[in-house]
């Protein structure tokens, strides 16, 4: 089981935070086009699903899988979006997703007067912690088997 | 008419107030012609020490002992007789001592003994069956044996007594041999057995009375036995036992039923009971009971005030109960009090009572005006004394519930009144307070004594402001504005009785201001009456004085003296706010020479009515200044209330008034500070003194050369440079380095270089402007201020030429110089040859001339080291240069010289030395003028030259003004350290030289200063010969901190009236600065 | 109930006095002006003797023939003293202390108005109001 | 000890700001829009910090987010828990009432600034705090008890939902 | 829990205040002079009234100071566990009127970075605890000058100066 790498977008989405382990290959565009097509299709899937939806959708969807990898999704009621990719083993991770948020994301970029909220983050801090926490994953692995 | 019984009424009778001890009479000791008897009553009398048993000894003669008095048994007539306690402490003696000379080897002892007897009989028969225990002492020339083997003595001894009726023990032998003091003390306590035996007696025999005795008719008497055996005990030097009868007789003394005519007497009696009581608590060191008991008894007695038109007799009464005294006592015989509980508390409550008694005397006598006193005089007893304590004279021993006689009862009352008027209350609260401010001082009450002193100071008609400032600054300084406000306006009502015109002003201003808490209406009172003043007319009275005083005040202010003899008061502001509030300001925190200084003054006025002023003037520390800040407004009417009219100043009530000035600054003033005093005076009678601002005026910012390059065409290729470094300082030779290159394919011929003035300049800058070629030739007027077609020969393509031009200014300023460059070249056109000449490359170079130095010239007094505006004959003073260079390069400054004008000494020394930028070097030296013929007043003090050099010498000069001259008849040095210190002595030495050619009368006086107690005359006249000096000595003593005023020495020349202090005074330091104590 | 309510800062000048009757206004200014001499003894022994008081409430200052004064000096300095007519001794010691308690509280309130600046003249219905509550109360 | 006064101490929180508020801005209304915009950034950013403590998920309607307010918000960041009272018929508008207002526990307004609509800061916090779950509101102070009334009452009306939109440049 | 989690709002509600304070105080000061030295001087000064409040509401139920140590300890303690939530690490002085106090772990910096990262901005969210703690001593009747000073975020050293009238 391992983690792939995590995006944080904001509400209008600008990729506020990228952060990569253990992802191999990686595509021919720039990470800033990756950013844009990673957002335009997590907001027309987002879209589609509630159109398809029998009810209304609170959290909207929380995953979706390939056979190579899984897609974890985490939205605020505010919209900040959290994206975790992981391998296919790896299971429900909202509440993951959801500490991400709590206790990194809001006490040290929210909290941090010097982190404008709509621009991608500068703090060392953060990304520090955001690192720490990813490997202290349960299911985060440096082995690639 | 004051009777002996009223006029001390209220103070507890001495024997009251004394110890009691018990009383011994000697008898048959001649002093007169007796050395042996005399040496023995010596023995008795002298040197009574603690160490000696307490006794009050008497030599009488026993022929002329006391008179009898009547002691039968009566139905009570009052608490206790008056002559009582007097009677047992001096008059009944405990123990009658009989002397006696006789030896037992007397050889017609029988005659010796027979006379002994009778005179003993005869002390018997005065003291008629009295109690008191008489004693023999038989005064023998020999040592006795001892005891026992002298038979015949024993015997003889026997007879003896058995002839005088003695007991054994009342028989005494004391042979005169050296150790006399020795017998005697012996002796003394022998005696002081006998008489506590007597005493003791007395007190039973009292106690005895009691069972006869019931409650109804005799309850004075259980207050009086109690009491007198209290007495008794305390003779008996038994004060336990005293203190506890005194007590029953206190509980006694409540128990009586009081009633308007008997409550006075209750009330005394108590009072004295208290008194006791309280005097052995403390003897016995229980101050709490005391304490305690004398709260009881004012609490107890608070409610017998008596009939309402005597109320005054009660407060007095409760004024008169001496606890702080008692209590003060006690402390020096080393009981030890605390803040909260000492004898300032109860003098103070007693000064209270006695200001009470004052009201209530003041308003319960005022209907006497009309009635007289009454005739037969009630308070006249036949004796000339009452009887009994604390009863009325007119109807003594009385004791019923109502006054016998109504009419009579009237006539007393009036009487006490009428005695009660000519009481001096004041006299007897000022001590009272005053102890009690002492205490409190003691007891670290800053503020308690604070306050009282004010009611001290307050008490009586009045007391000068001054002896209200020192509490007045302490509520300044803890800004208690309601309590300093009072207290203020206490003031005002006296400066207003005694027409202090200063301090009325002076209160007035402060209750004006924005700290006082008087309302509006009360504020414009005040206000007219200022006006009133200022305008000198009297005021109108202050409320709540009365008539009289108002009368005798509208009268002082009458008198010349009062306000237009001093029609200039000056009003010291510094250390309250006062009703015109004043705010300096300069705009910015530095001017540059060449701009105006803007200055803004706000002034604001806290008083209910617009306030008009003649002129505002501001002071300057450079004088100069001050001209330029001055408003005067046309003041017809200064101190109408009306809203003003066009052209007034007038300070509307709230509004901030705000006057702004500019001035240009003196180019001297450069890198200075100016300082400013904004002074508010109102028709030119008060003057304030305001905040002090500081400002600096900068350095004039150096100027820029700046170049413009005009093309020709045909465009003339000839580059032209100028190099100099600016700025150019006046009076040097300023290099100008021309550099002519050809740019010119050709070969350029006769290149002319011309240099000038650009025109439309200030016609005297070519005055003041020399150009010149060669720097070694001193410029003077004859050079030009230009210099044309200056041959620079040819030039070849390609290659420059260099001038020097050196330019000398005269007067500062900038100048603009045209340099152009003339010169042909040959040029093809076509193909014939032209020779075209071209002039061109018309170079303005701005350029100024500008200062180097500022030198300013000052006269300082030697004295005080303070500018003088004119300087006195044969006074030193010192003439002082300051040089400040303003010049960006190291200045050497060759040497400066005075030259001066006859009769100017001259000095000696010159400075050699280099300035740097802004630096000062100052050439001082001391100067003294002799004293020219009358009629010139002016003196032309001569010329500073300096002489310094950059690249070339140079020399600049100053001319000092004209100083006008007078002649001084006395001069006065002082002589005082340069500080000093708070608690430490600082000696000053006044000098007084006489200066004119006849004798000089001079009147000194010392003014005195709240920040200094000094030593040395307040007032003399000296006489100085001509020529000769005389001294005066101070040695002052600082109290406050900081720059305080100096007393000051006010000189009158009796010769010369008219002579003015200032000319005198301009010689003594007013202020010193005063330093912590050293520790 | 007391007839004198008096706030002084620690530069001893009065932020806030008031009394009842209102008439002898300066009579109480002086008791309470004096009473300072007794506050600022007993501060002075605070850290000097081993026995000093470290309560904020400083007791009974001292008994005039008609009042009773009472003084209380918060940590800042902040001397507060209460005035009680000696007449009525139903005043427990307890009693004054809560009063004091009250006036400190509401001394603080005052301190925490933005709009308050330290050092100035009291004027505050809410204080007045405890004040007045204070010298009204009936014991 | 302190514990005690633990709530009272972030109410001393604001104090300065007044102070400044009044030293620098003279007039009323600039004070009152300074508050509001002051209230609006601190609402962005504390309606991350509420979500984040108390995972409340998006609001259905008007009258849950006026609930969450009340009972959720105002509890936890001033303690009190404010009536919603007085909605309008068409259910977009709606009343908080504060009988103690703790934002304004010790303030007196001074003579010279009555009337200075003091707690306008919260509506700031408010209308910021919906923007960012997309709703435009309008809040606005009707009732002050610094103006005398007896209570503070906080007018909040629902202008429209944001949406989300793509972001530009997006085929 | 909840007790636990309503403290920590009443913190979060004074952390947003603070920090919009600040960027007002520089937003507003920009147009004119955006010289830093008059925003902290601003800042300072809220800071000092605010804390000549609190350390008024601190002191009222405790025990009258010993000293000038007794002040500065209670500073240390009571004083900053009431706003900071923790007390200061380390109390240091020499005795001359000199303290410092040391706190490794300063609220107001925690979240913004640990390292050099920001270090320049560190100043702007220090003027306002300056404030307070001169003010706190001020209203204790002690003058004194307060510096702050960081080398390492988020810990942070205030040194205090005592001015002897």
């Amino acid at each position: 089981m391992t983690v792939y790498n995590l995006y944080v977008f904001d509400r209008h989405g600008t990729c506020l935070y990228y952060g990569e382990w253990n992802r191999k290959n990686t595509t021919g565009i720039s990470l800033k086009g990756e950013f844009k097509l990673m957002y335009g299709m997590l907001f027309s899937l987002k879209s589609f699903i509630k159109k398809l939806s029998p009810t209304d959708v609170k959290e909207g969807f929380l995953s979706y899988q390939t056979s190579k990898y899984k897609l974890h999704y985490y939205e605020t009621p505010t919209g900040i979006k959290i994206v975790m990719n992981t391998d296919i083993a790896v299971g429900n991770v909202r509440d993951v997703l959801q500490r991400a948020y709590s206790t990194i994301y809001v006490d040290f970029v929210v909290r941090n007067p010097l982190c404008s909220l709509d621009e991608p983050i500068q703090s060392e801090l953060f990304k520090q912690k955001i690192d720490a926490f990813v490997r202290g994953l349960p299911f985060f692995s440096a082995r690639v088997t | 008419m004051v009777s002996p019984s009223t006029c001390n009424e209220w103070e507890l009778p001495p024997e009251l107030c004394c110890r009691p001890m018990p009383f011994v009479a000697l008898m048959g000791l001649d002093m007169i012609y007796n050395a042996v008897h005399r040496a023995i009553w010596e023995a008795f009398s002298a040197n009574r020490r603690t160490d000696r048993v307490p006794q009050c000894v008497v030599n009488v003669l026993p022929w002329s002992f006391l008179q009898r008095t009547s002691y039968e048994w009566y139905i009570p007539k009052g608490i206790l007789k008056v002559g009582w306690m007097h009677k047992h402490l001096n008059v009944i003696p405990a123990v009658a001592v009989v002397f006696f000379e006789l030896d037992w080897d007397e050889p017609q002892w029988r005659e010796r003994q027979s006379e002994c007897s009778t005179r003993v009989e005869i002390v018997r028969q005065s003291l008629q069956g009295r109690g008191t225990k008489v004693a023999v002492v038989l005064i023998q020339k020999k040592a006795p044996l001892p005891p026992g083997e002298d038979l015949v003595a024993s015997e003889r001894a026997a007879t003896l007594c058995t002839a005088c009726e003695l007991s054994a023990k009342a028989l005494f032998v004391l042979p005169h041999t050296d150790h006399l003091v020795g017998y005697i003390i012996r002796l003394e306590n022998a005696f002081y057995e006998l008489s506590q035996g007597y005493y003791h007696a007395e007190a039973r025999k009292v106690k005895s009375h009691k069972e006869l005795l019931n409650r109804t008719t005799h309850q004075l008497l259980f207050v009086r036995h109690q009491f007198k055996i209290g007495f008794f005990c305390e003779l008996k030097q038994d004060t336990q036992t005293a203190l506890k009868h005194y007590k029953n007789a206190y509980s006694h003394v409540h128990e009586l039923r009081a009633y308007d005519t008997n409550v006075l007497e209750i009330k005394t009696f108590a009072g004295f009971i208290n008194y006791k009581i309280c005097r052995l608590c403390f003897q016995h060191n229980l101050p709490l009971d005391a304490i305690s008991n004398f709260r009881k008894h004012v609490d107890l007695c608070k409610t017998k005030s008596g009939s309402s038109e005597l109320a005054f007799e009660h407060a007095a009464w409760m004024a008169k109960q001496l606890f702080g005294d008692l209590f003060d006592e006690a402390i020096k015989l080393g009981l030890t009090a605390i803040q909260t509980q000492h004898p300032g508390f109860y003098y103070q409550q007693a000064a209270y009572r006695a200001q009470d008694r004052k009201k209530m005397a003041l308003q319960l006598c005022k209907p006497l005006a009309s009635v007289a006193y009454p005739l037969p005089d009630p308070l006249e007893t036949p004796n000339g004394k009452l009887d009994y304590f604390g009863q009325r004279p007119w109807r003594q021993g009385h004791q019923s519930i109502d006054p016998p006689d109504p009419a009579r009862e009237r006539e007393g009352i009036l009487a006490l009144q009428w005695h009660e008027k000519a009481v001096d209350h004041s006299g007897l609260i000022i001590p009272l307070l005053s102890s009690a401010v002492a205490q409190f001082k003691k007891y670290k009450c800053p503020r308690m004594k604070n306050y009282l002193s004010k009611s001290q100071s307050s008490m009586g008609n009045y007391i000068s402001t001054m002896l209200f400032n020192y509490v007045l600054c302490e509520y300044r300084v803890e800004r208690w504005w309601v309590i300093l406000t009072s207290i203020l306006s206490t003031a005002l009502k006296c400066a207003f009785l005694m027409a202090q015109v200063q301090d009325y002003i002076t209160i007035s201003m402060e209750l004006l201001g924005r700290t006082s808490t008087l309302d509006d209406e009360r504020k414009s009172v005040i206000q007219k009456n200022l006006m009133k003043v200022l305008m000198n007319t009297c005021p109108d009275p202050e409320p709540a004085c009365d008539e009289a005083a108002i009368e005798v005040a509208k009268n002082l202010w009458k008198e010349p003296g009062s306000v237009k003899s001093n029609n200039v008061i000056t009003v010291e502001m510094q250390n309250y706010v006062p009703f015109v509030e004043c705010k300096a300001a300069f705009l910015q925190e530095s001017f540059s020479v060449d701009s105006p200084v803007k200055f803004q003054l706000l002034l604001r006025a806290s008083c209910p009515f617009p306030q008009r002023y003649s002129h505002l003037s501001v002071t300057f520390n450079n004088q100069a200044y001050n001209a330029h800040c001055m408003v005067s407004g046309s003041c017809d009417s200064p101190c109408s209330t009306e809203p003003p009219t066009e052209g007034e100043l007038c300070l509307l009530v709230g509004k901030v008034q705000r006057h702004d000035f500019s001035f240009v600054a003196q180019t001297s003033d450069t890198g200075k500070a100016i300082e400013v005093r904004a002074g508010k005076s109102a028709i030119c009678i008060i003057k304030m003194f305001m905040c002090i601002q500081q400002k600096k005026i900068s350095d004039h910012n150096n100027s820029s050369i700046f170049f413009r390059n005009t093309f020709y065409s045909p465009m003339p290729r000839l580059a032209l440079r100028v190099e100099h470094d600016p700025p150019a300082l006046s009076f040097e030779l300023f290099r100008l380095r021309v550099c002519t290159q050809s740019r010119e394919e050709q070969p350029v011929s006769d290149v002319q270089l011309t240099i000038s003035l650009q025109p439309g300049q200030d016609a005297n800058l070519s005055q003041t402007t020399h150009v010149t070629l060669d720097s070694n030739v001193q410029c003077d007027d004859s050079f030009p201020s230009f210099l044309h077609n200056i041959p620079l020969g040819n030039l070849q393509p390609g290659d420059q030429v260099e001038k020097d031009v050196f330019v000398k200014t005269t007067l500062v300023g900038s100048r603009i110089f045209l340099i152009s460059v003339a010169y042909t070249v040959t040029a093809m056109v076509g193909d014939e040859e032209h020779h075209l000449s071209c002039r061109c490359q018309q170079v303005r170079t701005s350029q100024n001339g500008r200062a180097i130095f500022v030198t300013q010239v000052s006269f300082v007094s030697l004295s005080q080291f303070e500018p003088m505006t004119r300087i006195y004959s044969d006074d030193p003073f010192l003439l002082q240069t300051n040089i400040l260079s303003l010049s960006p390069w190291p200045i050497t400054i060759a040497r400066g010289c005075f030259q001066l004008q006859p009769p100017m000494a001259s000095p000696d020394g010159d400075p050699a030395s280099q300035l740097k930028q802004d630096e000062i070097g100052s050439d001082c030296c001391c100067l003294q003028c002799p004293p020219v013929p009358d009629g010139q007043s002016g003196i032309a003090m001569g010329t500073y030259t300096i002489f310094w050099k950059r690249f070339f010498a140079c020399g600049s000069s100053v001319l000092f003004d004209e100083k006008c001259l007078l002649c001084s008849s006395v001069l006065v040095f002082t002589e005082m350290p340069a500080f000093g210190r708070v608690r430490e002595v600082l000696p000053v030495r006044f000098q007084l030289h006489n200066r004119t050619a006849f004798v000089q009368e001079v009147e000194a006086t010392v003014t005195a200063s709240d920040a200094f107690m000094f030593s040395g005359n307040k007032l003399v006249r000296l006489r100085i010969l001509p020529g000769c000096e005389q001294e005066l000595l101070y040695n002052l003593y600082p109290l406050m901190l900081g720059f305080q005023a100096l007393p000051q020495l006010l000189l009158r020349l009796l010769h010369f009236p008219g002579a003015t202090n200032e000319a005198l005074h301009r010689l003594l330091p007013t202020h010193i600065f005063v330093k912590v104590k050293m520790f | 109930m007391a007839v004198c309510v008096a706030v002084i800062t620690k530069e001893n000048y009065p932020l806030y006095i008031s009394n009842i009757p209102a008439a002898n206004e300066l009579k109480f200014h002086y008791t309470v002006h004096t009473s300072l001499d007794v506050v600022e003894e007993k501060l002075s022994a605070v850290g000097k003797t081993a026995s000093d008081l470290r309560e904020l409430y400083l007791g009974l200052l001292y008994p005039t023939e008609d009042y009773k004064v009472y003084g209380y000096v918060a940590n800042t300095k902040v001397k507060f003293v209460i005035v009680i007519d000696s007449s009525n001794t139903s005043f427990r010691d307890n009693e004054i202390r809560s009063m004091f308690r009250k006036l400190h509280t509401a001394y603080t309130d005052v301190m925490c108005n933005p709009f308050y600046t330290p050092g100035d003249p009291i004027r505050s219905k809410t204080f007045d109001n405890v004040i007045s509550s204070m010298m009204m109360q009936v014991c | 000890m302190l514990r005690t006064e633990s709530t009272k101490i972030n109410l001393m929180r604001p104090l300065g700001q007044p102070a400044l508020a009044c030293a620098g801005y003279r007039w009323r209304e600039n004070y009152y829009s300074h508050q509001r915009r002051g209230g609006y950034n601190i609402g962005v950013r504390i309606i991350e910090d509420f979500l984040a403590r108390t995972n409340v998920g998006r609001c259905h309607d008007f009258r849950e987010t006026a609930d969450v307010i009340s009972k959720n918000a105002f509890k936890l960041y001033l303690g009190v828990t404010p009536t919603v009272t007085n909605w309008s018929p068409a259910g977009d508008e709606f009343s908080l009432q504060l009988d103690s207002n703790p934002l304004a526990e010790f303030v007196e307004l001074p003579d010279n600034h009555t009337g200075l609509s003091y707690s306008s800061l919260l509506c700031g916090v408010l209308r910021g705090a919906l923007e960012m779950v997309q709703m435009a509101v309008d809040v606005r102070i009707v009732q002050d008890t610094l103006q005398g009334d007896l209570q503070t009452e906080l007018r909040l009306r629902f202008l429209r939902r944001i949406e989300e939109s793509m972001p530009a440049g997006e085929e | 829990m909840e007790r636990e989690g309503v403290r920590m709002a009443d913190e979060a509600l004074f952390e947003f205040l603070h920090m919009e304070v600040i960027s007002y105080i520089f937003k507003s000061l920009e147009k004119d002079d955006s010289d830093n030295g008059k925003c902290t001087a601003k800042l300072e000064g809220m800071g000092f009234r605010v804390g000549q409040g609190l350390v008024e509401r601190f002191t009222r139920d405790i025990p009258r100071f010993k000293d000038e140590l007794d002040i500065m300890k209670f500073v240390c303690k009571d004083f900053w566990a009431g706003i900071f939530k923790k007390q200061v690490d380390n109390l240091r002085t020499n005795h001359q009127g000199v303290y410092v106090l040391q706190d490794n772990r300063f609220r107001l910096l925690t979240q913004i970075s640990a390292g050099k990262q920001y270090m320049e901005h560190a100043p702007k969210f220090l003027a306002f605890t300056c404030g307070l703690v001169r003010g706190a001593l001020s209203n204790l009747g002690v003058n004194s000058i307060v510096t702050a000073e960081v080398s390492l975020l988020p810990a942070c050293k205030f040194q205090v100066m005592m001015q002897r009238a």
